[in-house]
């Protein structure tokens, strides 16, 4: 493990050295953006990217094939731009699609992108050594074929109507002379993981784990330079040194600005307040099973009636109120409002005590000493796990209050990240504060709730399961017609709102702190970051590091 | 002198092996493994494949051993969630602690030993008011004074960056001298807190040293001598009360240490306290054992240092 | 009999002579006040109780006012009740984890130095091991590697990581103790070890340690607000006072009540215990700092001295 | 009679502590002549001590030199001395040598810094000048290869060598006045013998006058020729050193000889003094030693003596001075401990 460690890195210090063209900026470009995320990034190397932080740079520094357009249609091509294929080809059986890689495109490091590396990014990903989470979305593409050094045919194992999606947008095109070196079971561990090469308009300058990532403008690449110089990434975990940061000028943007605070920033001179809703919602799971006792049904989960009275017994308006005050997002159901198959004439049980506490007496949970219910000389007593974000910490202390008010005892359980991660994937919960990011498309609606979805490498770490939603969404998946695809949708939905296995608590609402001097591009909801390349600073409002360009660090 | 020297660097080593050892227990006391919690997606096989690489199926004493051994040939282990070597993570970020805790240090004693000098030579409401003062902030938590020491000096009245080593960015393509005096603003909040929340400690043992000190015979006589007041203070009393002052040096090491921690937290220093508090949420356990032990290391042989101080003060252990 | 009396009573008079020593007793001797009788009364006359979330849209961080003199918190509760809960926890928490320092460190400092020889060296060296880890680092790293926090576990951590310097200056005194003759006469008239241990090593050892106590529970209390403040202290909603804080964190800068009365309340009994623990330092042992009759004491009481996070 | 070197009137020196005010030394006169060594013997706590440390003007606070106390040394008033003038005045020409060698010494620097201090601090030599004039200092008090002793520091020095050392702190500048409190009190007996021997030498070498201060009559004998016996802050009785041996006429005088071991004689025990000294806050009324004394009577208790003249230089504070008959009647005194 040692000797094959010091050969990757006498790897990297060999692409460390490959020189960077110094250049100018000028009116048009030019301006260093500090971004103070959240969290720094777990891992650069795309298969293995599992976080927000490590998307963004992922989207700088690579392509896709194409790009999903602004209205995040996943069905056809509809709406895709070009990236790396300049166009595309559907086959008349629609079983296989030829892109066509643009000729302009250039790796970092000079190399031109061609075919072959589509072929060897697409077998990456759906290589098991590197659990990539998105190995089970590909399992459609059945292979690749490399017509000529720029022609790549993708061929699919169905004809769905996501196949398009799944093909151009899901798989990172990766330098197969970069990355195809270095051993699938190796990847973890070497330096070349941690310093990317892609093609995409910044590229990768240095990464400090804990302290900061750098990229600058590629100036040659085929779709245009950046109109900024320079983004730096430094990970501001404490919201309250990123709140100082940003109206302090210290920071450009900082990606979850504390929502109590938010009115600091219409005051402030320095920086101003940008709303961005996501795909992301956030709920309480209910564990289906015994955490003890694994396949057994969960003592106080188990039984529908009781899920669908905890449900009830929270007053989610109120909650939303108190938290986001009047901006947050109610969620309607197991998706977000920002989704393309959203229905956002579903709505959850409502908030009613009296039937909640009717419900709990007809499962037969009866109030007991202290005014905690009873049944079989068991309490009704239950831990929500709880992860730090405050938002979510105060939503679990809301309802643990709440619950006290029907006769439910709740432990709240602050855990870190890492265990909380540890206890979702172990099923070692009762209940379980959780993100869930809605899937643009609704095929990933069927990883995440159908049956299909259980197991280890499958997402549904909920593990509901029901027969009746498994069909709907077969119907609605197998559709090309977009009413029936969201008729059946609908329904499906409605059957996970009934059998009530979360309180769908809110949809993700994030304040971004952002300085005023920046001019952004157009947002989109799953990444608000999407069109950073396009970000400008009008040149009358560039600051000293704005001016810096490219010149060489002393 | 040199053998006991000698003695007190194997003593020192001795209690380093022991560090180790405790923080190796602990660790493993926790349920689970660095595996059972790493914050990547791993599936069942590759997390027992890990495993395997490590040692951590091995029994106990076995894995303990190996331990041991890696730890002698100055090898920390490898930090699965910051991708690099402990020992690399480490040499990165220690310079950065030693720099802050340095300077804070050397200030504390400074000032602390002349606040507390003065005052036991200065009865009266000198005296009250800065022993009251002094009290007040050796009774606040550390981390509460840096957060308002951040506001005050950060927020409302920006005096000082709120925060990180240099200026992001602009550092690299500043001048000489400005690069220099970027660090230096940059350096003044935390190095100002550390020293504020420490001196405290450091005034009142001083104060009461001196308090210790002057009423001796030998005082007397050197005032029987004819030496001015201020020979009395600081030629006579003070080197006595010195000696005491550099035990507590190398007994207020862990302390401040621990400090450190909160004002790295607050001042997002990435330092060794970063590192340690960051390693403990991600259930890094290389990196959790390796910043114990240097922090003991530091610790350790900051005690060697002081003996080495003390003899040098103080003729009587110099034998 | 009537000695012992005019002894204890001149001792008092000269404890409360020491500078703010009447100050602090009197802040002491209320804080046990509210904190024994503080959360019933208040939730006698209120009707509610500290975790109770009273109205979570109206009542979100109210400022003080007559309903609630404290204001209220984010979650719409009433932080007067809080605090003086909080009084009732963090005291409890830090009285019952010192008094499991010392019981600890007592007796692992007396077989140490009783047994002496290689069982003695090997106890200090594993004492000197745990005596360079900062205590923050050995906190925080027990308390978030053990998942679930309830309260006792909390008291347990910090008892069970407080107890290193008191153990050294304890056996200190028993060899100082073993080696004089009145032990060996003790022996020879046939008396049992743990007799003589308790007849003559821990009256002598007294008064080091009530002044370690003292000093100690401000510590503690300052230990645990660290410890909630990097997320890893008590159990939600418990009221301690380090929670409290930790509650507040993140508010906006108008919303000052928040940090101010819980801030206030740690910083008063701190200061008070710690103005006491001097105090009393100076009363019971005017040879505090390294004039004790052996080095090796001297060393041990200022190790002993409980040091902010140490 | 020329003036004498030293001369104290009416010297009062009170501490003003919690539990009083207390009176250490209560109106003390007496002179040195120049050359002359005079013994100032009682118990502690009689305020020997303190009369030496006023002469010093070495009294901390809460103490003080009560206004109205007057010393005249060298033509100056010590009692009335700005700091800054006593400072040059200590160690130069008014030196003293202290009690305890073990603790009067700094620890940390070696003997002979500190002796080199004290030319240093009266400017009177270069470093190197000093530390030559201390080094032949060492020699002079009889410390052998006192080049090397020099560099040493006070704990690699036995107990004489270290009074020795403080000894030439104290002459190194010749000085008109060695105050000497208890010099020889916690050396073993042939070092005293040893110490006593060298201030006689030194005496008579430079010509200093000392005040001996002591709670053993035997060293007085040997060094002094007046004694001046005190007792509850007052002098008692002063006489020549032959005349108060042999005509002790204070029964306070009376007792110290009598607790006082006699070479030759073997008593089957010695006598002590019954009682011990009230606390300086508390002296009695009348005489301030009736309740020890012998042969006190109802005068005694009421009627504070002033000092009788009793002989040639010879005073006693005790009305036997006036009705002599009294001391016929010997019996136990009324506060027996």
């Amino acid at each position: 493990m040692r000797s094959s460690l010091s050969f990757v890195a006498l790897a990297a210090l060999l692409t460390a050295c490959s020189g960077e063209k110094p250049a100018n900026s000028s009116a048009a470009t030019g301006g260093t953006v500090i971004l103070a995320l959240f969290g720094d990034a777990i891992s650069i190397y795309p298969p293995s990217i599992i976080d927000l932080t490590g998307r963004l740079v992922q989207d700088q520094v690579f392509d896709r094939l194409a790009e999903i357009g602004q209205d995040l249609n996943t069905v056809g091509d509809k709406g895709f731009a070009p990236r790396l294929a300049k166009s595309w080809k559907w086959a008349s059986d629609s079983m296989s699609i030829a892109f066509s890689i643009d000729p302009r495109a250039r790796w970092h490091d000079g190399k031109p992108v061609t075919a072959s590396d589509v072929r060897f990014s697409l077998n990456t990903f759906k290589d098991p050594k590197f659990q990539s989470p998105v190995a089970s979305l590909v399992t459609n593409i059945d292979s690749v074929h490399v017509q000529d050094s720029l022609t790549a045919v993708l061929w699919f194992k169905k004809h769905t109507p996501e196949q398009f999606y799944d093909a151009a947008y899901q798989v990172i095109i990766m330098p197969e002379h970069v990355y195809g070196a270095i051993p699938p079971d190796q990847m973890r561990t070497s330096p070349v993981a941690r310093a990317p090469i892609g093609s995409g308009r910044f590229k990768f300058v240095r990464w400090d784990p804990g302290e900061r990532l750098e990229l600058i403008a590629d100036t040659g690449n085929y779709r245009g330079r950046a109109k900024l110089d320079r983004i730096i990434i430094t990970p501001t975990p404490d919201a309250a040194a990123g709140a100082t940061k940003i109206l302090t000028g210290a920071a450009d943007l900082v990606d979850n600005y504390l929502i109590d605070r938010a009115g600091e920033l219409d005051t402030s001179k320095v920086a101003r307040r940008v709303d961005w809703a996501n795909f992301g919602a956030i709920l309480m799971a209910m564990n289906p099973n015994d955490p003890k006792a694994r396949n057994a049904p969960h003592p106080i989960f188990g039984d529908l009636r009781t899920r669908r009275a905890l449900s009830m017994a929270v007053d989610r308006a109120s909650m939303l109120k108190n938290v986001f005050g009047a901006n947050g997002k109610l969620s309607h159901g197991p998706f977000a409002a920002t989704v393309s198959y959203a229905d956002t004439t579903l709505h959850p049980a409502p908030y009613d005590t009296v039937a909640a506490k009717a419900l709990l007496d007809s499962a037969g949970w009866r109030v007991g000493p202290k005014g905690v219910r009873m049944k079989n000389g068991r309490p009704l007593r239950f831990s929500i796990v709880v992860s730090p974000s405050p938002t979510r910490r105060r939503y679990a202390e809301l309802m643990q209050d709440q619950f006290k008010k029907i006769g439910a005892q709740v432990d709240v359980d602050q855990v870190d990240n890492a265990t909380l991660t540890a206890r979702q994937n172990n099923h070692d919960y009762d209940a379980l504060m959780a993100s869930y990011v809605s899937d643009p498309a609704a095929s990933g609606l069927r990883q995440a709730w159908g049956t299909e979805g259980i197991g280890p490498d499958g997402q549904n770490f909920l593990r509901y399961s029901n027969k009746t939603f498994d069909a709907l969404m077969d119907s609605a998946t197998a559709s090309f017609d977009p009413a029936t695809r969201q008729r059946y949708t609908s329904r499906a939905l409605q059957t996970v709102i009934n059998d009530a296995p979360a309180i769908f608590l809110y949809d993700i609402f994030v304040v971004l702190g952002m300085n005023r001097r920046i001019v952004t591009a157009p947002m989109r909801t799953d990444e608000w970051w999407v069109n950073l390349a396009d970000w400008s600073i009008p040149p009358d409002k560039r600051i000293d590091r704005d001016k810096i360009g490219f010149s060489p660090k002393r | 002198m040199r053998r006991r020297l000698a003695a007190r660097l194997g003593q020192s080593i001795v209690v380093t092996f022991i560090v180790a050892t405790i923080s190796f227990f602990a660790i493993r006391a926790a349920p689970g493994d660095p595996f059972s919690y790493s914050a990547k997606p791993l599936s069942q096989s590759l997390r027992e494949q890990l495993r395997r690489e490590s040692g951590y199926d091995r029994p106990m004493a076995e894995q303990y051993l190996r331990y041991l051994r890696k730890i002698a040939r100055g090898d920390l282990g490898y930090s699965f969630n910051k991708g690099e070597y402990v020992t690399t993570a480490l040499a990165q970020a220690l310079p950065r602690t030693l720099l802050l805790a340095g300077i804070a240090l050397v200030l504390s004693f400074v000032i602390g030993i002349a606040l507390g000098v003065t005052q036991a030579t200065r009865a009266g409401w000198f005296d009250r008011m800065t022993s009251t003062v002094i009290l007040i902030f050796y009774s606040v938590p550390d981390f509460w004074g840096a957060m308002i020491m951040l506001t005050i000096f950060a927020s409302w009245w920006r005096l000082f960056p709120p925060g990180d080593i240099v200026t992001p960015v602009m550092h690299d393509y500043m001048p000489a001298w400005k690069a220099f005096a970027d660090r230096v603003w940059h350096l003044i909040l935390p190095v100002a807190s550390l020293t504020l929340l420490s001196l405290a400690g450091i005034a009142r043992y001083q104060r009461a040293a001196m308090l210790d000190v002057l009423p001796s015979d030998f005082i007397r006589t050197a005032r029987a001598k004819g030496v001015s007041e201020r020979g009395l203070v600081w030629r006579h009393a003070f080197r006595n009360a010195l000696t005491p002052m550099v035990t507590i040096l190398g007994l207020t090491l862990p302390a401040f240490l621990g400090g450190l921690v909160f004002i790295e937290r607050v001042f997002t220093w990435p330092g060794i306290g970063s590192l340690a508090a960051e390693a403990i949420e991600g259930r890094d356990y290389d990196l959790v054992t390796g910043t114990v032990i240097v922090g003991a290391i530091l610790v350790v042989f900051g005690n060697l240092l002081a003996d080495l101080l003390h003899a040098a003060i103080d003729p009587r252990v110099r034998e | 009999m009537a000695d012992t009396t005019t002894a204890s009573r001149s001792f008092v008079r000269r404890l409360l002579r020491q500078p703010g020593a009447r100050w602090s007793v009197i802040a002491i001797a209320l804080l046990v006040v509210v904190a024994v009788f503080g959360p019933s009364v208040l939730r006698h006359i209120q009707g509610y109780g500290p975790n109770d979330q009273l109205q979570i849209v109206q009542l979100k961080n109210a400022p003080p006012s007559w309903a609630h003199p404290f204001g209220t918190d984010r979650l719409g509760r009433d932080l007067l009740s809080r605090v003086v809960t909080g009084a009732q926890i963090s005291l409890a928490i830090s009285v019952v984890a010192v008094a499991l320092s010392i019981t600890v460190g007592t007796a692992y400092g007396l077989v140490s130095g009783y047994a002496g020889g290689w069982v003695d060296a090997v106890m200090m060296r594993i004492l000197d091991g745990f005596l360079a880890i900062p205590r923050v680092l050995l906190l925080i790293a027990l308390a978030t590697m053990a998942d679930r926090m309830p309260l006792w576990k909390l008291v347990l951590l910090i008892g069970g990581t407080g107890w290193f310097g008191v153990s050294r200056l304890i056996r200190a005194e028993t060899i100082v103790l073993r080696r004089s003759t009145f032990i060996e006469s003790a022996h020879a008239l046939g008396a049992s070890m743990t007799r003589t241990m308790w007849r003559h090593v821990l009256p002598n050892v007294l008064t080091p340690v009530i002044v370690f106590a003292t000093l100690s529970v401000g510590n503690v209390i300052l230990l645990e607000s660290g410890l909630s403040y990097l997320g890893a202290g008590t159990k939600i909603p418990t009221a301690s006072w380090g929670a409290i804080f930790n509650d507040g964190m993140g508010s906006a800068g108008d919303v000052w009540w928040v940090l101010l009365f819980p801030g206030l309340a740690i910083l008063i009994t701190v200061l008070a215990f710690n103005v006491l623990g001097d105090a009393l330092r100076d009363v019971l042992d005017p040879r505090h700092l390294h004039a004790s009759h052996t080095p090796q004491i001297a060393e041990a009481a200022t190790s002993a001295t409980p040091e902010k996070n140490g | 009679m020329a003036d004498p070197l030293l001369s104290v009137r009416d010297l009062r020196t009170f501490f003003y502590t919690e539990n009083g005010v207390a009176r250490s030394v209560d109106g003390v006169s007496f002179d040195i002549s120049a050359g002359e060594t005079v013994g100032l013997v009682g118990e502690s706590g009689c305020g020997k001590s303190v009369t030496a440390l006023s002469l010093m003007r070495l009294i901390r606070p809460p103490g003080r030199i009560e206004p109205g106390s007057q010393i005249k040394f060298d033509g100056l008033d010590i009692a009335a001395l700005d700091e800054k003038s006593m400072r040059e005045i200590r160690g130069a020409r008014l030196a003293m040598v202290f009690q305890e060698p073990m603790t009067a010494l700094n620890p940390v620097f070696t003997v002979g810094d500190q002796i080199a201090e004290v030319v240093r601090v009266h400017h009177a030599g270069s470093k190197k000048e000093a530390w030559d004039r201390a080094v032949k200092m060492l020699e002079t008090v009889g410390i052998p290869s006192p080049a090397q002793r020099a560099n040493e520091y006070p704990h690699q020095l036995s107990g004489g060598m270290r009074q020795r050392v403080v000894i030439a702190m104290a002459l190194i500048m010749n000085p008109a006045l060695v105050i000497a409190d208890e010099p020889t009190t916690a050396l073993d007996v042939t070092i005293q013998a040893q110490i006593l021997e060298l201030l006689r030498d030194l005496q008579q070498k430079f010509g200093t006058s000392i005040l001996l201060i002591t709670h053993d009559l035997g060293v007085v004998a040997e060094t002094a020729s007046r004694v001046i016996v005190m007792y509850g802050g007052e002098i008692v009785e002063e006489a020549p050193v032959s005349d108060l041996f042999a005509r002790a006429h204070h029964p306070y005088t009376e007792g110290l000889l009598n607790a006082m071991p006699q070479v030759g004689h073997e008593r089957e025990r010695l006598e002590t003094i019954p009682g011990s000294v009230p606390p300086p806050t508390k002296w009695p009324q009348g005489c301030r030693f009736h309740d020890r004394c012998p042969y006190a009577w109802d005068r005694c208790a009421t009627e504070h003596p002033p000092l009788y003249q009793i002989g040639g230089g010879h005073v006693s504070r005790c009305h036997l001075a006036v009705e002599p008959e009294r001391r016929a009647q010997k019996h136990e005194p009324m506060v027996v401990a």
